[in-house]
């Protein structure tokens, strides 16, 4: 589905992706992790179009996409999430859902029309059910609770009907449980829509057990890939990354 | 959904009697020449507003197309060789253009430095009208008054139907603004208000959105300009001042920039203000000045924002504690915490 | 358009003295204006929209305090001052309840300051033109260098600018307070818990700000007119010049300064009819191709 | 200090009910027998220019208080009521009609500068009050026969006579010095454009050897003018002129004592001659050409001495160029109900005040004569004066003969198309 | 460092503090209390108030009820700044270096007088305990990696000379070879005597590096004791660490 070759990005002489091979298989579950500064979210951001890529392909759907712009990305079928929920904060979760799945129909510029579309509307009801938002649907965006924004925020994504779907840290800043009740349902949606899914991660124990693949970067260079099994052994990644100590490396989860 | 629609148009049709009726019931000039004012600026701070509380652009430069209408309506009716209507098409379409223009400049810009590029391009307007002496008149504005030949048995000459005339085509533009406010055209401008970053990642073009609404306001502003050259029967370089922008944002300020009406109702306190400070004192800036930050330090929003938003209070008082209120608990908690 | 006479000044000595001065004289106090109101947005992230107030006020008091003690320091120094404490009280009563509001509030706060100050000055001073008059000093023949000419006022103006711009420069670069300073524009709140008095800090770099504005208002009060109102004209030129230059760098304001100054100046000799439509056309083409200004760090 | 504020029962307010309070006045009480006689009068009352306003308000003010101290006309007083346009020409409009429509005022003295006078012109088209234009120096505005307005006069100087007393003046000085090498500085605006192009018209006509060699156009209001003297020491013209005024030319004045411009050249200034301006100006050097604007000792009349001290112990200052167009507007009006006996309809009065002539202080010889043809002031003073460092500032007046200027007008009106 | 006043009392004392947000209620009652030289860790789920117990110590989130006292001087109630004068040296999560500046210039902002007049932390001193630092004195701070920075954040507040030094989440985000690091460098206070408290969800870097601890559930203390017996009672780190 996606795979980006030789990939290549420096800001002001520093080299943010140095020659980064990945690739993506159709329908897969794959974790991004590495230290603070690895360059995992410059990497999203040059895959969807953010930013542009000095050297290096990105081939997305058969594809070469590279100096596609994000409006052109969004429309190929890749979205995203952000690490910190990025939301319309004066919209109901409704009217977001409905705007957005708006925007896909391409139908934002109906101007004789009114809000909201008959033809959007079982989508987003279909969205808010899949997203269990469906009882906060009249709640304006900036009252929900953070899991609930995160969430919104994946929902917003998933109303782009993406072939590929970029998360940025989907369980940042919230508490041990609720981490768990929103990989499970992060999960679920991709097993629900058939997704391909790409997540960046801090919390190994939930990359260890939910990941099918996990690439590790490291000074934005990959510094190695492979199953949660194998990317746990892997004595790189133990010494630059895991340390010694950490419990995980004992097996202890 | 047909039934706001039909709603909208029938409440403003009940609008339109009411303003047709005030200076019937009331036969006095002042009150009408009083209401074509709050017609001319409340529609320039309604347009501007489109690009301030809807779609979150700050423009410093809206007079541009306020004085654009008025000068490309003048200069065609002293022409002679158009009617009103045609005149009129065509000082909207020509201001479109203007606007077209100067947005796809503009609208790549961000925040302030959208508002200084839009000031920028209003400065230099004014110059060109103030310089370009043979056409516009140069500081003395249109000279020689603006003829309005009778069209189809309407004669605008008579004020009474000047007037007339006036509040039907401000209805008219309040009722497309109110379609652009609630259509998903619109709501998409909310999206990009509220995170423009974001609606990109949704598939929304938004520069290009951006430009469409600010050819949109371009447009309804021109409108506004035309009354007012109709009106004073000329079209003067301060259409286009900095000044004129500054009093339209002050009255969406004062009216409030998130109910859709509230413009007007700036304007309408505004051209109130003005008149009676202007009477009773020569220091009307110094009592002006004073109730802008009367306003600005005390209300914190426009009135009809502050009215909204009191009401919103006592009903959520009234009723028992709502799911918003504990909803936003974590939330708060989480920001802190 | 006038490209001979414009060569012709260039390759003279006399002439080419005489319209660089120009441009300096334009221009400096121009820069001092700019850089307070850059200093400002720079710090407090807020655009000072009624800076041209405290350049009115500052031409206003030194005139004031002329006339009263016949000292030329002293009206500096009142003028300087006088913006300053209006300043502080604007900044600690008006300005600060709408940091973090959106920029149309702080803009009416600035716009209401506008209206109020014009007023009070004219009630105090009336609505006449007044002239602060040249300090006896200063009462003397032009300058020759080189054949050009170069009043002496204009020389201690100038120099009196660029000295103000390198003590400026010096104290926010290589002071404690400078670096305080600067650390107060990226992150107020890590500066208040290392223990500094963050408002008291945005008080002071705003009446500093103000301090700027009044002293060129008071350099210019023997040379030119004190009308109410009179800030206005000077406040859209120094937007100018602080758009130029990049909004919160007074380098760039100098820059964009002296660039707007030596414009004038030889425009003035070669484009004698499109002088002012240069300055926007600068602007614009500045706005469009680098939006972040000259020498700006934050990008648009 | 507002004189119209504290009028009495002037108006009532109601608050309307329905769409959101209405504005309504209660009718006044209207007709020829109300015991005052209300005069409007839009004018710019804050800003740069405001001092515009204040002593043209200060001089009708002035003028109609002896009216009314002397009885009044009638046993009617006359009664000012003034509004500040803030200079947008708009609102002189809006006023205008306000002051006519709601505060019951039956004449207006248009206090506007030219771009107001315009506005308030037309509003005068439509509700045809008797009008007097105060302060608008452009020539079209009663000159073009396209723009005539049966209800309205001007009682000021106008553009195209000054350009002719200028041309006449300056030709003779050029003449007599040798002043060949010209050069402007005025405005950048339709009044400093226009001005400056008529002055040289009929200075060249005059003097063919002024030969014009270079033309600068700051902006109005402009707080600089270094690059245009500069510019004028590399240029070295013999003679400059310039229809800078106010606040401008006292900046310009000042900023090239600092370059020693004036002794090496020439200065022609139309605004000069105005006591504000030439108070302002501290070293006010010797030997600049202005035209008369106004000066307490010009013309030399008992009446005209009169009026300077009465104003000033008014407005405590000098009057201005303003005050006495303002003045003589009043007296005009006043002459004109005598002779209505009171009445006030516009067409009245104005069918008086055409071709009036009233005997003032302030005309050249013996009388002020508004013209009937096109409704203006003539027989004002529009002599020239040279600068001296101390008051009175401007001396020997040289008048220029009405009989050229009007000469020169016709050919003007002719050329232009205006007659 | 130089004796406080009184060598009885504990430096940091928190009393029956509530803090609310608007109208949510988020600390109900906190009592805490560090002792000179204890390295204090403040345990607890995300959510569970330890920021905002900091902040209500820090003077920005202002308490409703209840009083900070810091060797016995209430300053509570007083802005953030005045706090920090009285000694109390706040570190604030994520790293928050002035980018802009060198290493250097971050110490030098950071630079004042302790509560008694004491200025016995000076930038070479800091560059002796913190040897990474000293080789990078005039990199821009916002080139440092994420544990230099965390590094230099601590060093900047110890410039002010506090008697407390609080540290609000100093290993999160970082990858655990840094976390180690940072690890050794409290441990290297703490055997400078210096008074610390370490709010964290991290409970292996906790055990490692603190000497009491005190665990906070829903705004509540439930927990408050030395580290060995913490790291004894499973039924407290069950149900409150989720370990």
């Amino acid at each position: 589905m996606l795979t980006v070759e030789n990939l290549q990005k420096s800001f002001g002489g520093v080299q943010a992706t140095r020659d980064v091979s990945l690739a993506f298989p159709a329908g897969s579950l794959t974790a991004i992790i590495g230290p603070n500064g690895a360059g995992k979210t410059t990497f999203f951001n040059l895959i969807s179009g953010q930013i542009r890529p000095d050297a290096g392909r990105v081939v997305f759907d058969g594809e070469d996409v590279v100096g596609r712009s994000s409006l052109e990305m969004v429309r190929r079928g890749m979205a995203r999430a952000f690490q910190v929920a990025s939301l319309f904060p004066s919209l109901t979760v409704r009217e977001a859902l409905t705007a957005a799945v708006t925007a896909h129909q391409r139908r934002s510029w109906s101007l004789l029309a009114r809000f909201p579309l008959g033809q959007s509307r079982a989508r987003v009801e279909e969205l808010l059910e899949l997203l269990g938002l469906g009882a906060k649907a009249e709640l304006v965006s900036s009252s929900l609770s953070h899991g609930d924004q995160k969430l919104l925020d994946i929902g917003l994504a998933l109303a782009m009907d993406p072939k590929v779907l970029l998360l940025d840290e989907p369980t940042a800043g919230m508490g041990p449980d609720e981490r768990w009740r929103m990989i499970e349902k992060v999960h679920h949606l991709w097993q629900a829509k058939s997704l391909t899914m790409i997540f960046i991660e801090h919390d190994m124990d939930i990359v260890f057990k939910y990941a099918q693949a996990v690439h590790v970067l490291k000074y934005g260079a990959v510094l190695a890939q492979g199953t949660p099994a194998e990317i746990r052994r892997n004595q790189d990644v133990i010494d630059a990354y895991l340390g010694t100590d950490h419990h995980l490396a004992e097996g202890a989860a | 959904m047909r039934a706001g629609l039909m709603r909208d148009l029938g409440l403003g049709l009940i609008g339109l009697v009411l303003l047709l009726a005030l200076p019937a019931l009331f036969p006095h000039p002042s009150l009408r020449d009083f209401l074509i004012y709050v017609i001319a600026y409340g529609l320039l701070a309604m347009s501007l507003n489109l690009l301030v509380g809807l779609t979150g652009l700050v423009s410093f430069g809206h007079a541009a197309y306020f004085a654009s209408g008025a000068y490309v309506f003048g200069l065609l009716m002293q022409g002679g060789a158009v009617s009103i209507p045609v005149a009129m098409l065509a000082a909207v379409g020509g201001t479109a253009l203007l606007a077209l223009v100067i947005g796809a400049i503009c609208v790549r810009l961000k925040e302030i430095y959208f508002s200084f590029i839009t000031l920028a391009f209003q400065m230099f307007i004014h110059s060109i009208i103030l310089t370009w002496v043979d056409l516009t008149g140069g500081d003395q504005g249109l000279r020689g008054g603006i003829p309005r030949p009778p069209f189809l048995g309407i004669d605008l000459g008579d004020a009474g139907t000047l007037y007339a005339f006036c509040a039907v085509v401000f209805v008219a533009c309040l009722l497309v603004m109110r379609q652009v406010w609630q259509s998903p055209f619109g709501y998409t401008l909310r999206m990009i208000r509220d995170n423009p970053a974001r609606a990109n990642f949704l598939g929304v073009d938004v520069v290009r959105m951006k430009l469409g609404v600010f050819v949109l306001a371009g447009t309804m502003a021109s409108v506004a300009g035309i009354i007012m050259a109709l009106f004073v029967s000329g079209a003067f370089p301060e259409f286009g001042f900095w000044t004129t922008s500054g009093e339209a944002i002050f009255m969406i300020m004062l009216g409030g920039t998130q109910v859709f009406l509230g413009p007007v109702i700036g304007a309408f306190l505004l051209q109130l203000l003005n008149h009676y400070v202007t009477i009773w004192t020569h220091h009307h800036g110094l009592v002006l000045g004073i109730v802008i930050l009367a306003i600005v330090l005390g209300l914190r929003r426009g009135v009809a924002d502050y009215a909204m938003a009191w009401l919103a209070d006592r009903r959520a008082a009234a009723a028992p504690p709502a799911t918003p209120a504990k909803a936003a608990a974590p939330a708060e908690t989480k920001a802190a915490g | 358009m006038n490209l001979d006479v414009l060569a012709g000044c260039v390759a003279t000595a006399s002439c080419f003295v005489t319209q660089v001065s120009t441009g300096l004289i334009v221009g400096m106090l121009l820069f001092l204006v700019a850089s307070g109101l850059s200093l400002i947005f720079g710090v407090l992230g807020v655009v000072n929209f009624a800076h041209g107030v405290f350049y009115m006020l500052g031409a206003y008091f030194a005139f004031a305090a002329y006339e009263a003690t016949g000292s030329f320091v002293l009206a500096l120094l009142a003028g300087a001052a006088g913006a300053g404490l209006v300043g502080i009280v604007f900044e600690r009563f008006f300005m600060s309840r709408v940091y973090g509001k959106d920029l149309l509030m702080q803009l009416l706060v600035c716009y209401a300051a506008i209206l109020i100050c014009d007023d009070l000055v004219k009630i105090v001073f009336g609505a006449d033109y007044k002239l602060m008059g040249m300090p006896e000093a200063f009462a003397t023949a032009p300058v020759e260098v080189l054949g050009g000419f170069i009043p002496g006022y204009y020389i201690f103006m100038v120099g009196m600018a660029l000295g103000i711009g390198a003590v400026l420069w010096l104290g926010i670069n290589r002071t404690r307070l400078g670096k305080i300073i600067r650390a107060l524009a990226i992150n107020p709140q890590m500066v208040g818990a290392l223990g500094i008095n963050t408002r008291l800090l945005y008080a002071g770099v705003f009446g500093m700000g103000c301090v700027l504005a009044g002293t060129a208002g008071a350099l210019a009060a023997p040379v030119r007119t004190l009308t109410p109102g009179m800030g206005l004209s000077v406040l859209i030129e120094s937007f100018i010049v602080t758009v130029i230059g990049g909004m919160g760098s007074i380098p760039g304001a100098l820059v964009a300064a002296i660039l707007i100054g030596l414009t004038r100046a030889f425009g003035a000799i070669g484009f004698p009819l499109f002088t002012d439509g240069l300055m926007f056309a600068l602007m614009g083409l500045v706005l469009i191709l680098r939006p972040s200004g000259l020498l700006g760090a934050r990008t648009a | 200090m507002s004189n119209g504020a504290n009028v009495t029962g002037r108006r009532v307010l109601l608050g309307g009910a329905a769409a959101g309070a209405a504005m309504l006045a209660m009718p006044r009480i209207a007709g020829a027998q109300a015991k005052v006689i209300r005069v409007g009068m839009p004018t710019i009352l804050s800003g740069r220019v405001a001092i515009l306003g204040t002593s043209s308000r200060a001089a009708v003010q002035y003028a109609f208080g002896r009216i009314n101290e002397a009885g009044g006309l009638g046993g009617r007083t006359l009664q000012l009521v003034e509004r500040d346009s803030k200079g947008r020409p708009d609102e002189a409009a809006k006023v205008t009609r306000d002051l006519i429509n709601n505060d019951g005022c039956e004449i207006i003295i248009d206090g506007e500068a030219s771009s107001g006078g315009f506005a308030v012109h037309e509003v005068v088209r439509d509700l045809p009050v008797l009008c007097i234009h105060t302060n608008s120096e452009t020539s079209s505005l009663t000159a073009d026969p396209k723009l005539h307005v049966k209800t309205a006069f001007r009682c000021a100087r106008q553009g195209i006579h000054d350009a002719v007393a200028g041309g006449v003046y300056a030709s003779g000085i050029s003449k007599q010095r040798g002043l060949k090498r010209w050069m402007t500085c005025s405005p950048d605006y339709a009044y400093g454009r226009d001005n400056t192009a008529e002055f040289l018209e009929f200075a060249k006509m005059y003097d063919p050897a002024i030969e014009v060699v270079d033309q600068v156009w700051p902006r109005l209001f402009a707080p600089d003018y270094t690059e245009n003297i500069t510019k004028a020491l590399q240029v070295k013209p013999q003679a400059m002129y310039s229809a800078l005024w106010g606040g401008d030319l006292v900046s310009f004045i000042e900023q090239s004592n600092l370059y020693r411009l004036f002794p090496n050249v020439a200065l022609f200034s139309s605004s000069l001659g105005d006591p504000p301006v030439l108070t302002a100006i501290k070293q006010l050097p010797a030997g600049l050409h202005t035209a008369y604007r106004y000066n307490r000792n010009y013309p030399e009349k008992p009446a005209n001495t009169a009026f300077a001290d009465g104003f000033t112990a008014l407005a405590k200052h000098e009057p201005t160029n303003w005050a006495w167009q303002n003045y003589v507007a009043a007296q005009f009006i006043a002459e004109a109900l005598k002779r209505t006996n009171g009445r006030t309809e516009g067409a009245a009065l104005a069918a008086e005040l055409k071709g009036m002539q009233i005997s003032s202080g302030l005309a050249v010889e013996e009388k002020l004569t508004l013209r009937d043809t096109d409704h203006t002031l003539i027989g004002y003073p529009t002599a020239w004066g040279r600068t001296v460092p101390k008051a009175p500032f401007v001396e020997d007046f040289a008048p220029i003969p009405w009989s050229q200027i009007l000469e020169m007008e016709t050919q003007w009106k002719k050329q232009k198309g205006y007659a | 460092m130089s004796a406080p006043p009184n060598p009885g009392v504990p430096i940091l004392e928190v009393k029956g503090t509530d803090v609310f947000y608007g109208a949510s209620q988020i600390l109900f009652g906190i009592d805490l209390a560090v002792a000179r030289g204890q390295t204090m860790a403040l345990l607890g789920r995300n959510g569970a108030g330890k920021s905002t117990t900091f902040k209500a110590i820090a003077g920005i989130a202002p308490p409703r009820r209840g009083q900070v006292l810091l060797s016995g001087a209430a300053v509570s109630g007083k802005a953030p700044y005045l706090v920090a004068r009285a000694g109390i040296g706040y570190v604030p999560e994520d790293r928050q270096v002035f980018p802009e500046h060198t290493v250097e210039d971050n110490l030098i902002v950071g630079a004042k007088a302790g509560p008694r007049g004491d200025r016995h932390w000076t930038a070479e001193r800091i560059y002796e305990v913190f040897p990474l630092l000293a080789g990078m004195r005039h990199r821009m701070a916002g080139r440092l990696s994420g544990g230099e920075q965390q590094m230099l954040t601590i060093a900047r507040t110890l410039m002010g000379n506090p008697d407390i030094l609080l540290l609000d989440e100093p290993s999160e985000g970082l990858a655990p070879i840094i976390v180690r690091a940072i690890g050794d460098l409290i441990r290297t206070l703490r055997g400078m005597s210096v008074t610390i408290l370490i709010a964290e969800q991290n409970m292996h870097f906790c055990l490692g590096v603190a000497t009491h601890a005190t665990v906070i559930d829903k705004g509540q203390v439930v927990y408050s004791a030395g580290i060995d017996e913490l790291r004894g009672n499973d039924a407290i780190l069950q149900r409150y660490l989720a370990v």
